[in-house]
């Protein structure tokens, strides 16, 4: 399958890769925006370490682990293209972009699956614990699911993932591979390091609704590189995928409000917020194999799933804290499933669902797709989470939780807006301290005084 | 001397302000502070859950001043502050032994 | 006019209609920062929910009322691509772009000409009613004016709206269909709603800046989505327009600036600011038809107007909070009517404007077209405001509007930087409240003690 | 070197130009957030109203000087282009993309190099300085600098500077020509301007880590179009930049958590942030011609090496209050060199360095380079900073200073979170002031009462 | 009358109002501070330098009461707030002279 | 026992927290507050319309200390917060009837 370069569809799969980094600090703000003051750097630092660790990753080895040519259907040869090594000739193409273009666009998928996770460990986990997490998750879950259902036959190596080429499920952009597999870890891991101190006993309001607006419409611009840069080119595929991409976010954003002027009497900019990210992750699956009416009707039940699905973990009391199950899980599934009734035959994936006739075999390899990562995800994220919450420790003290992650992790805090100084320089530097210990002081004078 | 202390809506300041320097008060020191009592606080929704925000933004006004002005600046302020809302506030007057101007190191009534 | 595909301009198209999209946020974020602090969360629903409204109605009948065949140059027919249908295929082209790119594109158009029109009643209006006003608003008047203004006969159905082909008025991206338009509703509504209980006698300065710069950053970004994508190709209109936009972008922020060292002593970053905004404006109408040095005119003219236009309200005493008339409806004229003197025949238009020697008629068109929305959108939008503010309700109750429309109308507050908890969880929900009320109790043994 | 115009590239290099300029509110964002509340707003503008001044200066005689016809390979004929004069036609091509594509793309470069200065003379600079640097620094340091590095002789003229065509140089995307050319300003202008009155007494935390954060996330974003934008076609060589942008920059993140782990006890948001513009800075003169691997390891000694640069202004005791020395001269002298050894023969650029087994000569030519230009910088920055210090004064009193440069150079203030007004409407215009005087009222009854 | 001011942690606030609410308090207002005592500040590092935060974020309480409601609100406050970590804070007793409830002007014990 | 309360520019708040902790002062407490008194507001200008801003942000010091101590802390706040600008402020006691430590229940002295 080599073609040549077409400079129209590079420039289109450039974009959208860049797009969808942006979509990883997108996240961050998303996620940092909910958390309370005392812990946004690092809500924040859990996403942008990933870049820095997964980007890293995928150059030295995940690239290969998730595109090399097939072991089994189950995992890339690690070795095929390690460090990215012969890459940068002008003959390394995938369909009609070069390679390493594709390889950047993919790397960006890697990272925000990563990144995703961690919502569910808000406001507790050390953020070493989070380092190794985002190694060994990347290298044991993401990128074995990344071969499974984005490495079709031929298409990078010889032979690819089971899902894609075996089980058949369609998943355009990722909806299993990415949002149910995160969504499944979020759980996993949610239940390893356990619930915030405060879980059901203090309020934790969002402490800053513009930044979780700010990440929510990152999100969505960069989103578009996601969905309909998937198309790997600048053709219909992309078009549709687009204009679905738009349809179902903004379904789901009105179907979330809908339901929060039902029953809690007013639709809040973080229900807004969260329709959106719904909404996208509904139709992240299915954006190339739906009709535009279907991706509106996606986007509702997305909407409307993820509006309540959110009150589980109150429900049934685990803390996830910032819902990464509620909204990633449950919206993959949404749409992985949805696939199965809605595929509409005009659209560039020409599969017809059982609301177009066809028969049930796609909504069969659409559960088993689902199925598969799901299970696979939880299992070996209990797992590596157990690994690290026993030898490194995957849990700040409660003292340094009360007091905030920022600090005890990080020595830092997110806004300083006074113009009162509260501080001294300080140091074993150069600078002299200016702190002052009383303890450190020769008797005062006040002290004889009073002992008069 | 004594010291005025006064608890009031946000939303009085300017006019509470606007009487007493009318009056003749000369200065006044002002912080944000939040009070809880017979005025019911207010309902916020996040994701379902929902939270009850007891305590309500008020304004704390302290006014220094001589033993004699203290009564007439509690009743300008008490006037030009009410609303006849529940959460107007209160103002109370405690005893002060001795003021000095920072910059210039007077003291007593002329440190005011 | 079928072309084929190309894939370098459907690339543009996609990103273009992208950065579109990211102009509403942007445009959410400018006026959110505007506002105080109380109100922050409602001026950015109001464009948040712009998004989830007009984009399912544009999917639904937007896009065929304003591109669909023309009834009599007025509307297009809003049954001809109802729900999108028969768009995903192959040959669904327009111009060189795929339809559906083409759709998307204009979409995000849709969106942003109704979410301007929320800054004139900032911190005042009920949601509801505001909902309900993109709904009419988007279908009795944005279709409909876009539908004159950018369906060209042939285009995209055979015959198009009367300004662009019967009076010819040059509108490159939309400064009559979106700005005019905007902010001669603005005014309407500003009216109709009435001032802020606060309006000229308490201050109401911004309450976040730095969110402010945000917006006009994000909206000059995506502004070269909206300007050179409207060429609708990758080429050298594109790249003339996105030249253009640099150019009176930048001139029209110095110019601001200058007018108020003058006036008010110093240059402002909410000066800075707008003088972006007024700049994008100014040339969006021209940004294929004039010169670069024309551009820099434009930002200059359109810089002045619009500082010292900001002014009026105050003057006149209509409560337009965030200046959309000043800003918009001014900043649209100039760059509309300027289109007449400075239309250079070696831009892509081809036309030659007064100063370069051509006759009046393109300044008469220009005119004409402008005052035909102008008109039309202003009479309408006061005829939606009053019918929605008769029956819904258009405004919130005193009280409420002085604590705030993001507590009444979202149950929300935008910040909450402090560390200490000033609230209990409470809800009918499984969680008991911790609100003590003290009413509830028994008498306590305080009140006893007392009693005695 | 006349080509027809590819879309695919005209795409590429227009999204990529408005990725370059969002790159200097992204700028404006990093460097405010790192300022104290009471100076934010002055370093959002110090870089925003450069995208003024520049932006017009370019359309001027900015492009003529950095790419008209060379005299003597030292700066480009300011008349040639003078206002972008004939280059609207359809004829006018660079390479394969219109003239006027490469116009803004190089127009961003040149508001961003100068907008990076701005980082060394925070909270104390006035505002008219700055803007008069601008345009000073502009004209006499970077579009003649520009025109050494980025005109090759040919391109866009016959004869271009001696950078890249007589010492011959490898610059890819401005390694020499933006950041040692800012970061030896930043150093001279801070001697001129001089230490804050706080600086080294008291403790000086950024005031919105949030803040730093975005600007990180969009400079990284933009950067992507900074770097593999400069291939000047959405090809195979922009691939690899891409790539390259993306390895240097999570390396050099972790790279610069893992010296503050081991340094300071934690790894930071600051320093993350960091990190990522070191590696930016790092990979920008070799993104075209090293290897992923090679990417990853200038990234790793960026990150090093600028983690331990920052420290120097303490130990020397110059006030480059963001770092501009330490992150962009250092990163850029890093990437720069690092070309001689690690530059790839399979790279687009097909040089071997020295651990390649290539001679000493391109070490030597980057050497050349960059000295030149830091020389030339530091030297000419000294004189126009000193002149603008003695005349126009380059410095606000120490009171304004100490009460914050928003006030005394903006009349703003960033942020106003508190719902307490405490500020009355004022103005010599038609509104009567309610500011209270006491001295301006009568005698009151209190003092009658009190003389009694 | 009687004012009892109360510094401490921001943690306890919640238990303080609970247990002041149920033995009959009817009102109080809340206000942010910054302690500097015996507890001790932490430290902050930014791109290297070592800052030291001396003062500690507080709240202060503040309730009028009764004469003699002021020994059982000083020992409900000390009991309810108390966590046997240094920068529990301190509570102290003022004298007051008057207090209006600005709302109806009431005056004195009626006004708390 | 007595309270010192100050009244003082942001930027002493340094100077005078050495000079007491110097002198022996073991704790105080600070908070945030703006002033309305001689010293001048600023204007600030948004799109042409300008605002008086009249209150000025200044620091809030609270000390509690013996009977004996009042004085000498009164001294050392009034010298090291002296700028000799107009706007430094005012510092003034008042009595304390009781004061109790939190952590311990200890009162009086030793609670301070
Ligand atoms: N006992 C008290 N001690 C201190 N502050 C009080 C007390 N009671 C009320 N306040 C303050 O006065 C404010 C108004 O009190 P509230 O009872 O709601 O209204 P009103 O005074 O109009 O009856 C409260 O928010 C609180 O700040
Ligand atoms: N002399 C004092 N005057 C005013 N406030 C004080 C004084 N001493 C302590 N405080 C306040 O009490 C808080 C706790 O004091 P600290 O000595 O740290 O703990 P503890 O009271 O448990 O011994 C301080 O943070 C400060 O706000
Ligand atoms: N009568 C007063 N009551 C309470 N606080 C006052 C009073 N007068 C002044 N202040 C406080 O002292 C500060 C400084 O007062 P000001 O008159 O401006 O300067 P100075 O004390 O140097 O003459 C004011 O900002 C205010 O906070």
């Amino acid at each position: 399958m080599i073609y040549e370069i077409s400079a129209g569809d590079t420039a289109w799969v450039l974009i959208s890769a860049a797009l969808v980094l942006l979509m990883t600090p997108g996240l961050a703000f998303f996620y940092g925006g909910m958390v309370r003051a005392k812990g946004v750097l690092n809500m924040l630092m859990m996403s942008f370490v990933t870049m820095g660790t997964v980007g890293v990753l995928w150059i030295l080895y995940g690239y290969s682990m998730a595109f090399g040519n097939s072991l089994g259907g189950l995992v890339g040869n690690p070795f095929e293209f390690a460090g990215l090594n012969g890459l940068m000739s002008e003959d390394a193409i995938v369909g009609t972009i070069p390679t390493l273009a594709f390889v950047g666009f993919q790397a960006c998928f890697a990272i925000i699956a990563v990144a995703l996770v961690s919502g569910a460990i808000a406001d507790r986990a050390t953020f070493g614990g989070w380092v190794l997490f985002t190694v060994l998750w990347a290298t044991l879950v993401y990128f074995p699911a990344a071969h499974w259902v984005f490495a079709f036959d031929g298409t990078t190596a010889e032979h690819g993932g089971f899902i894609a080429n075996t089980i058949g499920a369609i998943d355009f952009a990722g909806g299993t591979a990415i949002h149910i597999n995160a969504g499944a870890a979020a759980l996993a891991l949610a239940l390893v390091v356990g619930r915030r101190v405060e879980f059901g006993s203090r309020p934790m309001r969002p402490h800053n609704m513009t930044l979780v607006m700010l990440g929510a419409a990152l999100l969505w611009f960069g989103w578009f590189g996601f969905n309909a840069g998937s198309a790997l080119g600048a053709n219909t595929t992309a078009a549709v995928a687009w204009i679905n991409t738009l349809a179902a976010t903004a379904a789901a954003m009105c179907a979330w409000l809908v339901v929060e002027r039902l029953r809690d009497g007013h639709p809040t900019s973080l229900g807004a917020a969260s329709g959106i990210v719904a909404g996208l992750v509904g139709i992240t699956p299915a954006a190339g194999s739906v009709s535009p009416l279907g991706a509106l009707l996606i986007g509702v039940l997305a909407g409307v799933a993820c509006a309540y699905a959110v009150g589980l973990k109150n429900a049934l009391g685990y803390d996830d804290s910032l819902d990464v199950v509620g909204v990633h899980l449950v919206g993959g599934l949404v749409g992985t499933l949805a696939i199965g009734f809605l595929a509409d035959p005009a659209s560039p994936a020409g599969v017809a669902g059982l609301l177009y006739g066809g028969g049930p075999d796609q909504l069969w390899a659409q559960f088993l797709g689902a199925a598969a990562v799901l299970v696979y995800s939880f299992v070996a994220t209990l797992a590596i989470g157990l690994a690290i919450h026993k030898t490194l420790g995957f849990r700040v003290s409660k003292k340094d939780e009360l007091s905030g992650v920022d600090l005890s992790e990080h020595s830092e805090v997110g806004y300083d807006l006074s113009a009162v100084y509260y501080s001294a320089l300080g140091g074993a530097g150069v600078r002299r301290t200016l702190l002052l210990d009383a303890s450190d002081l020769p008797e005062s004078e006040l002290a004889k005084g009073a002992s008069k | 001397m004594k010291l005025v202390t006064a608890v009031i809506q946000p939303d009085s300041l300017e006019d509470v302000q606007r009487a007493l320097v009318k009056y003749g008060v000369k200065g006044m020191t002002v912080s944000e502070a939040s009070g809880y009592a017979r005025q019911r606080g207010h309902k916020e929704v996040y994701r379902g859950e929902t939270f009850m925000i007891d305590f309500i933004l008020k304004v704390k006004l302290e006014i220094l001043c001589e033993d004699s002005e203290a009564e007439p600046v509690v009743s300008i302020i008490t006037a030009s502050a009410r609303t006849g809302e529940v959460g107007d506030g209160k103002v109370w007057v405690t005893p002060v032994e001795s003021v000095v101007r920072v910059r210039t190191g007077e003291v007593g009534v002329a440190a005011i």
